[in-house]
């Protein structure tokens, strides 16, 4: 039987960013095989709320037994967790996500774009962090509202260089990630041996289209979820060869390959 | 002094009372992977059609207080996948666990192919007749908000399976009980209460409803009230075994929905709160008849000694 | 930009849209000791029929999953104390404050006496004719679950009233929809919905109902899906005002319900958690408009337009 | 307007006797007149219990802004506020009931017979120390399933003298405190000035039935509430002169005269 359910106790929590908060819970979670982009289905403390809230894994360090969640504040359910003092008990479900990021194919030194947009972020963090322990050269791209919503770019920077596109163009480049990396990443395709995606509809849409025919271009999707392991056929998406095949984005993702699923 | 858990229902010997409920545990291969699935009293697959079915659109889920809406809208792989992968998965690795065939249709032919079709699987214990899905254009709760319409599929249902047939009624209905008796009078070996009520959410930003489908299937603790009263009032007219259904996501509810008049339960959405949730409230059961001086079930359900 | 909260419907031109609901307010002498009433956007009181009520057997309450049974039996002292005590205790000191008259009988005789007496009292500004309380042996459901029995009875009622009537619907049907319509047709002014789902406890020691009625009516936030269901369902088939309810207890529910078709809501089991509840919601209005960039509610409930 | 909402904190809270709860909550309400009897209507921090929890008033110290409340963990609710931690805020209705017990009436040194059983007993308390405090001099009876489960022992001791009867007995009298009027306070009805009590059922119709000349006998009554002010009409109790009017336990009530109501 694999393992599933784990007690995880807030050691810590910081709003880094207005309404974006570091959480951090330690538990032997912490001591699984985690593949980047895998996420876990954290039971928010209220009784009215029966669905889990589903989270990227933006950090594991299994030498403090932690892991760490960065999530934004946008309902009933983050608003509650984000109340919750340190030495509360969760209860989470994880690793979850059959398929995270693949990174086994990469030697050392060669080449990965990250493009990340807000609260598709944090699991690129981790994703980064795995890279660049294996030697692999990363290269961020993220999009935010503006200046004051970034985050975590001190601990991007640490792992690559990071290029920022802001809506009203209050950090980095004025516009979109797509018009970003149209204008300084025309020839992604060609320079990086992998690209890695994921954040809003239109930000994976944009990474889909340009790299479709990268052999290794991934996007992570999201989903409304009820089960959060693949019984119960809420979060499906069609395959674009076959959309009369659907794969489960819990189970059979979240990540695919770019130009795997429709958008 | 040790509990006897044992219930017994027409086609159904189970070692305990306790079942996942169609649509919120696939096939069973999932949460199998998590824990043995022969802990289980018995295990209702996800509903079968004739042809394979995709479903709505997404999203399919959305939130609510101490509930939730599901417009799944049965995707299932169809019935010939049904018997080929999903039913022999199961017999390979749980040949003890019975299994209750979730059953759905667009006509009555198909539902009579599909019930013809799939009694047939060795580890297929029992149907559950689902007349009662809001979330399809067609069959669901057409058959099952008429009396006649319901026990007309019901007899050509019954005429064509090996298996006991429970019919699994909708509470989205004036009065449930002329329908409980049609489907009695036309051959169901017990019922199956609740499906879900038709709700609704809307986002106030786009001022659209959140499903795909606009409306969905409310589940969860929100409408165990309304489960009771159902199990009870059925059982208040039919000696019927009943597959009671709705909110229960302790032992505690579990015996007050077998209080009302329910031989068995089944879980739904206490799986997504908590993936352990069946086996929790097996364990959980014995401490539960102590604590009103009980050991078995012989005294529930007023039907009981009739088995 | 300061908000707008007035909205107008027949007979109702109200401050703002938020009143409690019948049967959770009494006549407002009880929480009229705890704040102004003026606050409210109107107030439906308590049903009242022809003859003086004692209702049900106690306990009436029980408490579900974030809901509530109540098994009232519509208890009041009937028309003539209403007409001779509590509207004018109303009328005295809120003279400014629109009060509904929530209506209810045993036969359409009942009814059409009431609907007749009442709305001449200075202070009703619209009739809510109840015609389906899960509560009482007769009247109730009788008239709410068949679309010629509620124009019958709305036809009677809105001849004899001289106030617009608003008919409040069951969610406990098949389908709304012909009922809603059979009552539009027959001259109502508006729809009430909803009223409360029928459901049931049970003490797991005694095994017996926990309300007296055995039965109660489920209300509160676990039947908001519900109620934003049927209030979409009718609003597709309809253009009259519909006062919303069921599970509002914030600002942004009420704006989810208005956001379905609503054109005013009302506040029913939100009044017992938190007895300020009415008053909080009306103060948080502005700011949960402001969040999508409105400031008044013309753009709410597709036949705002039209009043 | 009368006040009515509280936001009180809770000071400590001690399991005193077996599944027994001391409550102090400290705030503003601790400065309103209180009459003994009356009670307070507690929302339980958890979002899916809508309906409040009524409790007695079983203390209160204006001087160290407190009240107290004494309660058994019977369902779900008392449950979840006896796993409260102390400086967790309570929305707290009060004081609640348009009747209390009545003590205006007693002179210094007259006699008061309180009669108490199980979590009636709280209220009786406040009553006590009021009485004392007035120079009436008390007597308890009380009721308890065993010796396990007597609590405030000390406390009542000190304002008077306490008889007990235990069903089991395992401490005092073996029997209800009906036998135990019976066999020791045989004279009561003339002995003592007035009369008071709370508790299960059973020993409410006890006191009614053997006090219900006495022009000073009270009887305190439970039922399940909705609104606890009186507008919802759930706590109803019928009038023994005529069963046709109807009075509400949580607003004309709980502190009923004997001989007044149906039971
Ligand atoms: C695989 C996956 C990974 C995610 N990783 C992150 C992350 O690392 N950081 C982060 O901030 N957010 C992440 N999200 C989004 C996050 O799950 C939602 O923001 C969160 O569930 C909202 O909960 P709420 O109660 O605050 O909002 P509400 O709107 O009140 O939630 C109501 C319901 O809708 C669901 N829901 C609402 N928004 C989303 C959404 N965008 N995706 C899926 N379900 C949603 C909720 O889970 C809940 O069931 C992820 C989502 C998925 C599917
Ligand atoms: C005026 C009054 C004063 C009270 N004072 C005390 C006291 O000082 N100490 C004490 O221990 N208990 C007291 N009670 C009883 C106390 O209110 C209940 O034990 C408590 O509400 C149970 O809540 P629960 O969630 O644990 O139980 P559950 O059974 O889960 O509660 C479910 C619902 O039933 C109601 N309920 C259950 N039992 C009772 C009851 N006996 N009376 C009224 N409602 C009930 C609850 O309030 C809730 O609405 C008093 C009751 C009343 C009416
Ligand atoms: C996600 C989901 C999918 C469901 N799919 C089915 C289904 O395929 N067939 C069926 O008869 N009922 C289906 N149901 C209804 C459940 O079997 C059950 O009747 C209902 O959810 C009430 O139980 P619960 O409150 O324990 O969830 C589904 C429910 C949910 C939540
Ligand atoms: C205690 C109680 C008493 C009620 N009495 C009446 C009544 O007299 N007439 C009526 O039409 N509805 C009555 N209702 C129904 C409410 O007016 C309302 O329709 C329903 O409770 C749904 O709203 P809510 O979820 O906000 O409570 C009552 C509800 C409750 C909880
Ligand atoms: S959330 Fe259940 S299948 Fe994905
Ligand atoms: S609890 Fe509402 S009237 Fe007493």
């Amino acid at each position: 039987m694999l393992p599933l359910e784990w007690l995880l106790t807030i050691q810590d929590q910081t709003e880094i960013a207005p309404g974006i908060f570091e959480l951090r819970l330690s538990g032997d979670l912490a001591q699984e095989k985690v593949q980047s982009g895998q996420f876990v289905d954290v039971k928010i403390p209220s009784d009215a709320l029966l669905l889990r809230r589903p989270f990227g894994i933006a950090n594991v360090d299994a030498a403090h037994n932690t892991i760490t969640l960065l999530y934004r504040t946008v309902g009933e359910g983050t608003q509650i967790l984000s109340e919750c003092s340190q030495g509360t008990e969760l209860s989470v479900l994880g690793p979850l996500g059959g398929h995270g990021y693949p990174i086994d194919q990469l030697k050392p030194h060669q080449k990965a774009l990250i493009i990340g947009g807000g609260t598709g972020i944090p699991p690129l963090h981790e994703l980064s962090r795995q890279l660049v322990a294996k030697g692999v050269q990363v290269q961020h791209v993220f999009g935010f509202a503006n200046q004051e919503s970034i985050f975590y770019q001190a601990e991007f920077e640490k792992l690559g260089p990071t290029a920022y596109a802001t809506n009203d163009g209050s950090y980095g480049y004025k516009g979109h990630v797509g018009l970003l990396l149209d204008e300084q990443f025309a020839d992604a395709a060609t320079t990086y041996d992998a690209i890695y995606a994921c954040g809003p509809k239109g930000l994976l849409m944009a990474v889909d289209n340009r790299f479709s025919a990268h052999p290794n271009a991934y996007i992570s999707l999201e989903e409304r979820m009820a089960c959060g392991v693949g019984a119960c056929y809420a979060c499906v998406t069609k395959l674009k060869v076959d959309p009369t095949i659907q794969l489960k984005i819990c189970d059979d993702g979240p990540v695919f390959k770019t130009n795997e699923v429709l958008l | 002094m040790t509990s006897d858990l044992r219930v017994s229902l027409p086609g159904l010997e189970l070692k305990n009372p306790i079942m996942p409920a169609s649509g919120c545990f696939g096939f069973g291969q999932e949460y199998g992977r998590y824990y043995d699935l022969n802990l289980l009293g018995a295990f209702i697959i996800k509903a079968a059609t004739k042809e394979p079915r995709l479903g709505n659109a997404t999203p399919r889920v959305a939130e609510t207080p101490s509930g939730m809406l599901n417009a799944i809208g049965l995707q299932n792989p169809g019935i010939e996948a049904i018997m080929a992968e999903k039913l022999p998965w199961l017999a390979e690795r749980y040949p003890d666990l019975p299994i209750i065939a979730n059953v759905a249709g667009n006509t009555e032919a198909d539902y009579v192919a599909v019930c013809e079709r799939i009694s047939q699987a060795p580890n297929v214990h029992a149907i559950e007749l689902n007349i009662s899905c809001p979330n399809v254009a067609h069959g669901g709760l057409e058959f099952g908000t008429s009396p006649e319409a319901a026990a007309t599929l019901t007899k050509a249902c019954v005429a064509v399976s090996q298996v006991p047939v429970y019919v699994k009624l909708s509470p989205n209905v004036t009065d449930i009980r002329p329908i409980a008796k049609a489907v009695e009078a036309a051959g169901a070996a017990g019922f199956s209460l609740i499906n879900t009520l038709v709700g609704m959410r809307i986002d106030p930003k786009t001022r659209q409803p959140i499903l795909a489908n606009q409306t969905g299937g409310l589940s969860g603790l929100a409408i165990k009230p309304v489960a009771i009263r159902l199990v009870h009032q059925v059982r208040s007219i039919s000696n019927l075994p009943i597959i009671g259904m709705g909110g229960v996501a302790t032992a505690g509810d579990a015996l007050e929905l077998m209080a009302a008049g329910a031989n068995a339960i089944a879980v739904g959405t206490a799986n997504f709160s908590e993936p352990f949730a069946c086996p929790n409230i097996i364990k959980a059961l014995p401490d539960e008849l102590a604590k009103y001086d009980l050991h078995d079930f012989k005294t529930f359900a007023v039907n009981q000694e009739v088995l």
